[in-house]
């Protein structure tokens, strides 16, 4: 049936084929001078179709909390065998007792349970490329009006950085850098920006998440505040996206006990 | 505040994050964001279906635009009174269930009602929405926070959860080929755009390819008989807050979908003059209502026996919708309607048994009547809706779809109703009958002073009374609930 | 002149990307594939990149020049994070258990 | 879009879904799963979808390759077929 | 014809319902019972309060709610609807005393539940007798059957289990499968289900889908007990005797058959039916019925069991006089829903307070009752006289009117059925009350003297059968009322 | 026959959508394995992305970013020479419900070997048929 | 030049499916991961040469950097499994940890 119908096709790269004709051509047109945005995806997006992408972050965001909801296990009665490494010694401590309070010193260094091997190479590597990683997602994410990339695209690399360190050291580290309370909040908190910054055009007098409302708050042109307005709701997106990959990570590396994960 | 369209959607969108953050910062505050979220878009949808009555049908542009460059909330007779009836019904299966979602998740309570209120959020947007790929993104919403919410539940809903996803994303793709396919063909998403462009393209294969995959899609997703494998697995091992919430809702929305995609995208004209479809396409509706009761009455346990009957009523909206007159597609829609309370009622009062009772297998519910009398009353008068008695609201679309049957001369499907109804009676006296004769020592109990009342939580109780006070007033009202709404939308 | 030079670099990374693939292809065993890979691709992606950043001066502005940066700036990523790269699959391979490939093993089959 | 790479591409990419379905071991599928990913943001950048192709080269090959990992790291590398 | 726009009918079905929640929550039995009366009393009054109006010729009419489109949930009140809602209401708070004697002389359990269901059946008895369209109609129909469960299957055990399934396999198989789609096919056809005193539908269907009408209304409403749905009736003899006396002298059986008679008169029309011959189909079924039933009543030992074929055999009666089509004949039919009513309604009380007293079932077992219990088995025998059709008896003066219909017909064939039928009710009766006061008794228990039921008991099977008696001299109001009924339905 | 071969490669992108959602539809359907199944769900979730692509493909055309960026002026843009931004939208937001997708479908991989030990699904029936 | 860069994709696309052989059939998952991860290198390139092809070189250079990041992480993560896990065969079952639910 598929095959019939694409008998009808237009052939590809056709340039008359009517989908090239109805609309596309006037986003084309009308995009740069109403938006001062000369990536024309970019506008679409988070702009003529910003609705669309703002659930498209609530259904990253909805897919974050499924994982937490799905595999998030609090076993703080019960933690398991936990595994520490003295450090002078290089001698690991495996401790049964779940009720055993270990004394909070500096020398004695929580472990994963199996030994894995600290490469140092590894471990160099990554702290060398990992700030630069993260500057390079801010890039992204603030270049999107220029440039392939945006809030999304620079909210996986940004999150991706941190799953590298959780790569190369462990995730507990990863986990001491981007607390699960922090990134918990953060992933709803980029939903509720984007959401917010529609909620301020209303209330500057627009429809819902008409960014052209915004000028007459900042004191610009509709095409700026457009621009801002699609730069704002990008860094929703970044944070949330960013925030859920760090939680789809941490949940599915450690089946949900974050102590220990790949 | 001529925004109120917008908040509709917003406002439980906004509470589904505000509530996530709450759990990590104060759990308690969650439960109340949750219910003030769904309170707000049920007000406005109250609101905006005065709006349609008093003025007609109206949209409301996202961002600012006009619809085929931007995105509209399309509002029209025809979906407000499915705004309400779903909010409404969202509403009260949040407020019912609490106390199982704090018993069943404890800690994780919040993330859970965050998922219910972000699923409900998509099933408001596709329902609201003039655009065919933003109901996709909706589709999305609802069906990832679906997975998770059926996930919830004893220790086969993960592998039922899964099954769930592999289908419904299946189904989704499905949707969206097709709605690549309409796109390339004509250019724009906008459903009105569309149903204004492809008139001249009727003949054309690719738009039946179209058609077809959007329909196997909803299908799907709506779970209509050859296509229902993923459905019993998914509502009876989730957790009975998931499936209060999803078991009346989800299937309905889909249900509105396929409406929507044949009213306002496709014509009826495109659908009964230009294909012969509704041939093929009723008689497996009634196959599927058919199917789907004679599956129900195989069944020992009471959630599983609901869970057929809502394949069954799938059915019914399907071979209604698809009768190829005006009185049975207002029959589809009344019952799609209808149908939202009667599941409602039925899965709450299912919840509420549940509580009391360990297994909800038949044999457990001996002498349930005694010792639960407002539950069980409920549960009745829910039955007595889905059987089909005047005057739950249940008798009335199934007398649209009747006279359409009739009028459409498709006896079959016609015969295939009659036989659920009397199926349906068998099933629930057959619950009734347990639940009425006691074993012989419970027999004592109850006469001599009443000591084993055991009643559900109290809000349960009042919530399960809403739905049935809902589903009464529908049954009453439903003369003006066609006149007002739905036949305007058919027009 | 800049677009020879361009040319014969781009060429040179090419033949290098070809040593590795017929090394991926017809070495015997894992570390030796691995050696290939490792070495050869790294040297290919230098080489190549610079010719196209190279090529992209052609008409010289400061955009092309800042392309031309970035271009090298992701030729620089690559130089750290190959040879990382490559550390950790061998690391990986030792840990595994894989024997290296020896002339006997060979003769044994 | 430049048919000549595109036709290539695409045939690469049909061969590494069937190789990602057919190989008998869970991370090896992964893997390839990664490599198929590598293939369609080629393919994408060939047809001119260059934001298109920025997210698959951020999703395809770095995240959902990594998910992929950790969840057969949880589970098991093994499959029948 | 003078309509009185007025929300009395609703008030009048609404009362009964509207105490079931205090019935349910009631602790002590007397605010119960108490409750029950006064809800009695308050329907009655309102139903009486309507009937001058009527007599001068006025109907009532109330709209509650538009459930279909154009299509309301209507009440109409007219001479034969307020026939009745009269016999029903007054037999009400008869049988809620009687209740009260029988449940506390047997000490039953969830009482309760049994007042509240018996609450909900009346009401929904009232709302059928002044249904003013079909769906109405239908509603309340279906409402009373699935109220009547619950008090079928009142003993809970392995029998009522049984019998509540094959009542409710008939009578809800029947509305939904025949009914149900019946009733919207005359809607497609007429475009209405206002019921007309004429019939709606002439004119909108030929002979063949009239036929098929017919047969589908008559066998679909299965509380007419026609053959062969007449099966779930004797079954539902399990019940406790008040509901018996219900089901089967006033409330369902009764509704049943008037609901046929409405939908002969008020949807055919007896014009329609008689340009089609359809009236002497109708009769003949229900001769057959009326025979067979009989004959079957006489093999019966269980007394109730008894009296339930010859519910079934009266009920047909009913039937026959309508579908006889002519004045006199369904003059006779509806009278003798008042007058069946009060005849058999004592018959079960007898049987209950026979029960209550000595715990005795079958026939055979009753020999020399009649020394120990002569008030009961006094008004048996006269209640028999009353349902046989001979003088002093209040069934007399249908039986009159139905014999005289026959002739007027000129169907000499239906004469001799009613005779023949008359002759074999006095053979089932007669021996019994032979048999109570002159028999020997055959074990020595009957001779412990003068042991009556409890007098709450007693007495309303005493009213019951004056009732009947004094029917008899003085038929009115249900003659009237059925002369203005008939009046209507003919267009004389 | 040479119309044959002319539309088999015009429209080559089409028939390979075709066959990529197939495959992903069979590793679906037929296969044992959890893991695979999820693998062929993205596949067929990619099939369709690349349908849509192949939509906005326009010959002649260049990336659909307007080349007269950062301040040169505001001539009118020419449509022709851009390509169809639209289905680069709606595909962006496909690739990201995808990878939402996947992430829920792992996470449910992974509760699922928790409880059964196993991903083949023949197996884990087994084991319910035997828990019952 | 244009053509040089077209025949230079193409070659590149040619070792691509050399490579992917490896990938595709690697004796281990090891060898595997050295094919994918050479594919992932000539596809860095690939992506710079089809910038130039569409003459809009600054576009592409984004998604190359972005993607030469990615795949790092993604083969680090691949042959971190090793590091965790021993057996290199699917056969031999590995430790695993026992995580137990409800």
């Amino acid at each position: 049936m598929l095959i019939h119908a694409a008998l009808e096709f237009p052939v590809w790269g056709d340039p008359n084929a009517p989908a090239h004709l109805h609309v596309a051509p006037e986003y084309l047109e009308r995009a740069y001078e109403e938006t001062a945005t000369p990536n024309v995806v970019t506008a679409i997006l988070a702009d003529y179709r910003g609705y669309d992408t703002m659930f498209e972050t609530a259904v990253i965001f909805s897919a974050g909390l499924a994982c937490f909801f799905l595999l998030r296990t609090r076993s703080r009665k019960d933690p398991g065998d936990r595994f520490f490494r003295h450090l002078a010694t290089d001698m690991v401590i495996r401790i049964q007792n779940p009720s055993m309070k270990i004394p909070d010193t500096p020398y004695l260094q929580p472990m994963d349970s199996f030994w894995t091997p600290r490469s140092t190479i590894v471990r160099a590597a990554s702290r060398v490329l990992a700030p630069f990683i993260q500057l390079y997602a801010l890039y992204v994410v603030a270049h999107g009006h220029y440039s392939p990339g945006g809030g999304f695209q620079g909210g996986v690399i940004l999150g991706a950085s941190f799953i590298l360190i959780a790569l190369s050291h462990d995730l507990r580290t990863c986990m001491r850098q981007t607390p699960e309370k922090l990134i918990g909040v953060l992933s709803p908190a980029g939903v509720l920006f984007y959401a917010g910054v529609g909620i301020l055009c209303v209330l500057a007098g627009g429809n819902f998440l008409d960014y052209g409302a915004l000028a007459g708050w900042f004191g610009m042109a509709r095409e700026a505040a457009r621009s801002l307005g699609i730069l704002l709701v990008e860094m929703g997106v970044a944070a949330c996206v960013m925030a859920t990959m760090v939680i789809i990570y941490a949940n599915l590396s450690s089946a949900g006990g974050h102590r220990q994960g790949l | 505040m001529s925004n109120y369209p917008a908040f509709l959607i917003i406002a439980p969108l906004f509470a589904a994050c505000l509530t996530a953050t709450a759990g990590w910062i104060r759990r308690s505050l969650s439960f109340p964001l949750a219910v003030s979220g769904l309170t707000v878009s049920f007000l406005s949808s109250l609101g905006i279906a005065a709006r349609v009555l008093a003025s007609g049908k109206f949209q409301y542009s996202m961002g600012g635009w006009a619809p085929p460059l931007g995105i509209v909330l399309e509002l029209d007779y025809l979906n407000t009174p499915f705004l309400v009836v779903v909010s409404g019904a969202a509403l009260v299966s949040l407020i019912a269930t609490r106390q199982f979602v704090e018993k069943e998740q404890e800690a994780k309570a919040p993330a859970f009602y965050a998922l219910m209120v972000l699923a409900v959020t998509g099933m408001l947007g596709m329902v609201a929405t003039g655009d065919a790929f933003n109901l996709y993104v909706l589709l999305e919403i609802s069906s990832i926070t679906g997975y998770a919410l059926v996930a919830s539940g004893d220790r086969l809903a993960p592998l039922a959860s899964l099954r769930y996803l592999l289908l419904g994303t299946i189904g989704a793709s499905f949707y969206l080929l097709g709605v690549g396919l309409l796109y390339m063909l004509t250019g724009t998403l906008n459903m009105a755009d569309l149903s204004r462009l492809l008139p001249p393209l009727y003949g054309s294969n690719a738009v039946l390819a179209a058609f077809l995959l959007i329909l196997c899609g909803i299908w799907l997703k709506a779970a209509l008989f050859p296509l229902h494998a993923w459905l019993p697995g998914a509502y009876s091992h989730s957790s009975h807050a998931s499936a209060c919430l999803l078991a009346p809702l989800m299937t309905k929305v889909m249900i509105y979908v396929m409406l929507r995609v044949m009213l306002s995208v496709f014509t009826p004209a495109y659908i009964f003059d230009h294909l012969s479809l509704e041939g093929f396409v009723v008689t497996l509706a009634s196959v599927a209502v058919a199917a789907g009761s004679v599956m129900a009455l195989a069944q020992r346990n009471l959630r599983r026996m609901a869970v057929y009957i809502v394949i069954a009523e799938v059915g019914y909206m399907v071979g209604g919708a698809w009768l190829g007159n005006q009185t049975g597609i207002t029959g589809a829609v009344l019952h799609a309607l209808n149908d939202v309370l009667m599941t409602l009622c039925l899965f709450l009062a299912i919840a509420a048994v549940a509580g009391r009772t360990e297994t909800l297998d038949f044999k457990d519910l001996n002498g349930l009547f005694g010792k639960m009398p407002f539950t069980m009353g409920a549960l009745v008068l829910g039955a007595m809706s889905i059987i089909g008695v005047p005057p739950a609201c249940g008798f009335f679309s199934k007398w649209f779809l009747l006279q359409g049957a009739i009028e459409a001369g498709r006896f079959d499907f016609m015969a295939a109703l009659l036989f659920s109804s009397l199926i349906n009676v068998v099933l629930f006296f057959r619950v009734f009958e347990y639940a009425l004769y006691s074993d012989g020592h419970m027999h004592k109990q109850e006469e001599h002073g009443q000591t084993g009342i055991q009643e559900a939580p109290l809000s349960l109780v009042i919530s399960l009374w809403v739905a049935v006070a809902g589903i009464l007033a529908v049954g009453f009202c439903s003369g003006p609930i066609v006149r007002m709404f739905i036949q305007p939308a058919l027009l | 002149m800049l677009h020879i030079i361009a040319m014969l670099s781009i060429a040179c990374g090419l033949i290098f990307f070809a040593g590795a693939t017929v090394g991926i292809l017809r070495f015997p065993d894992f570390y030796t594939r691995l050696h290939a890979a490792g070495k050869l691709d790294t040297l290919g992606v230098l080489l190549a990149m610079a010719g196209l950043a190279l090529y992209n001066l052609h008409p010289f502005s400061i955009e092309a020049l800042l392309t031309s940066l970035k271009i090298l700036l992701a030729v620089a990523f690559t130089f750290i994070a190959s040879p990382t790269a490559t550390h950790a699959i061998v690391d990986a391979g030792v840990r595994a258990g894989l024997r290296p490939w020896t002339k006997q093993e060979d003769d044994q089959q | 879009m430049i048919w000549q790479l595109d036709l290539a591409i695409l045939t690469l990419v049909a061969i590494c879904a069937v190789a990602a379905i057919t190989v008998r071991d869970l991370l090896g599928a992964a893997v390839l799963f990664g490599a198929y990913s590598f293939m369609l943001c080629l393919l994408w950048a060939i047809m001119g979808a260059v934001d298109v192709a920025f997210t698959e080269a951020s999703v395809g090959a770095g995240v959902s390759t990594v998910f992929f990992i950790a969840a057969v790291f949880r589970t098991t590398r093994r499959t029948k077929d | 014809m003078h309509e009185i726009y007025s929300i009395r009918p609703f008030l009048a079905v609404i009362a009964s319902l509207a105490v079931t929640p205090i019935l349910l929550s009631a602790r002590s039995p007397n605010v119960r019972e108490g409750w029950t009366f006064a809800a009695g009393a308050l329907k009655l009054g309102i139903v009486v309060s309507m009937l001058p109006a009527v007599l001068g010729g006025s109907v009532f009419s109330f709209r509650l709610a538009e459930i279909l489109p154009g299509i309301h949930l209507a009440f109409r009140v007219d001479a034969m609807g307020l026939l009745f809602a009269l016999v029903a209401s007054t037999l009400w708070i008869v049988t809620s005393a009687y209740s009260i004697g029988y449940m506390r002389g047997l000490n039953e359990h969830s009482q309760s539940r049994y007042y509240c269901f018996f609450a909900v059946a009346l009401s929904a008895t009232i709302g059928a007798a002044f249904a003013a369209n079909l769906v109405t109609l239908y509603m309340f129909y279906e409402i009373l059957s699935f109220a009547t469960y619950p008090l079928v299957t009142h003993h809970q055990d392995e029998e009522a289990k049984i019998s509540g399934r094959k009542y409710l396999f008939f009578i809800v198989g029947g509305s939904v499968a025949l009914v149900l789609p019946a009733m919207i096919i005359c809607y497609i056809k007429a475009e209405t289900l206002d019921f007309a005193p004429q019939g709606f539908l002439s004119g909108h269907v030929g002979p063949g889908l009239t036929t098929v009408l017919l047969l589908l209304f008559v066998f679909g409403m299965a509380k007419a007990a026609l053959m062969p749905m007449h099966a779930w009736l004797p079954a539902a003899m399990v019940a406790p005797t008040p509901v018996s006396a219900l089901l089967h002298a006033v409330a369902v059986v009764k509704v049943g058959a008037f609901s046929v008679a409405r939908i002969l008169t008020g949807v055919f029309g007896v014009d329609l039916l008689a340009e089609y011959g359809l009236g002497t189909l109708l009769a003949v079924l229900a001769s057959i019925t009326m025979l067979t039933a009989s004959f079957i009543a006489l093999s019966q030992d269980g007394l109730k069991r008894r009296l339930a074929f010859s519910t079934i055999a009266q009920l047909s009666y009913i039937l026959l006089g309508v579908a006889l089509l002519t004045p006199k004949g369904i003059t006779g039919g509806l009278v003798h829903i008042a007058m069946h009513a009060f005849g058999k309604i004592t018959l079960f009380f007898c049987a209950g307070a026979i029960f209550v007293a000595t715990g005795i079932k079958n026939i055979s077992e009753m020999k020399g009752l009649g020394r120990r219990m002569p008030i009961t088995m006094g008004a048996f025998f006269v209640a028999s006289l009353s349902v046989i059709g001979l003088p002093p008896g209040g069934g007399f003066i249908s039986k009159w009117f139905l014999v005289l219909g026959a002739l007027e017909a000129h169907e000499l064939v239906f004469l001799v059925v009613l005779l023949i039928s008359s002759f074999l009710n006095a053979a089932y009766f007669l021996p019994i009350a032979y048999n109570a006061f002159f028999a020997k008794p055959e074990n020595a228990d009957m001779d412990a003297g003068f042991q009556e039921a409890p007098a709450w008991c007693v007495a309303p099977l005493v009213a019951t059968t004056l009732a009947s008696l004094w029917l008899f001299f003085n038929p009115w109001p249900f003659l009237d009322l059925a002369r203005l009924a008939v009046a209507q339905v003919t267009g004389g | 026959m040479d119309a044959i071969i002319e539309i088999a490669i015009a429209k080559y992108n089409y028939w390979m959508y075709i066959s990529l959602m197939m495959i992903g539809l069979y590793a679906i359907i037929a296969k044992n394995n959890f893991v695979k199944k999820i693998i062929g769900m993205n596949i067929l979730q990619t099939a369709i992305i690349l349908f849509y692509i192949s939509i906005s493909a326009k010959r002649g055309a260049t990336i659909p970013i307007i080349r007269h960026a950062e301040g040169h002026g505001h001539e009118a843009v020419n449509a022709m020479e851009y390509m169809n931004p639209l289905p680069h939208v709606l595909m962006l937001t496909a690739i990201v419900v995808a990878v939402a997708t996947l992430g829920v479908a792992l996470a449910l991989t992974v509760r699922l070997y928790a409880r059964f030990e196993t991903l083949e699904e023949d197996e884990i029936n087994d084991q319910i048929r035997e828990a019952q | 030049m244009h053509g040089f860069l077209l025949g230079a994709g193409l070659f590149l696309t040619l070792l691509m499916a050399m490579s992917l052989y490896r990938a595709a059939l690697g004796p281990t998952v090891l060898d595997q991961l050295i094919g994918a991860n050479a594919i992932g290198s000539k596809t860095v390139v690939l992506l710079i040469i089809i910038g130039h092809l569409f003459a809009r070189v600054d576009m592409f250079v984004d998604i190359a950097l972005a993607y030469a990041m990615l795949n790092f992480i993604a083969v680090l993560a691949a042959s971190r499994y090793f590091h965790k896990r021993k057996g290199l065969d699917s056969v031999d079952e590995e430790i695993t940890p026992h995580i137990h639910w409800d």
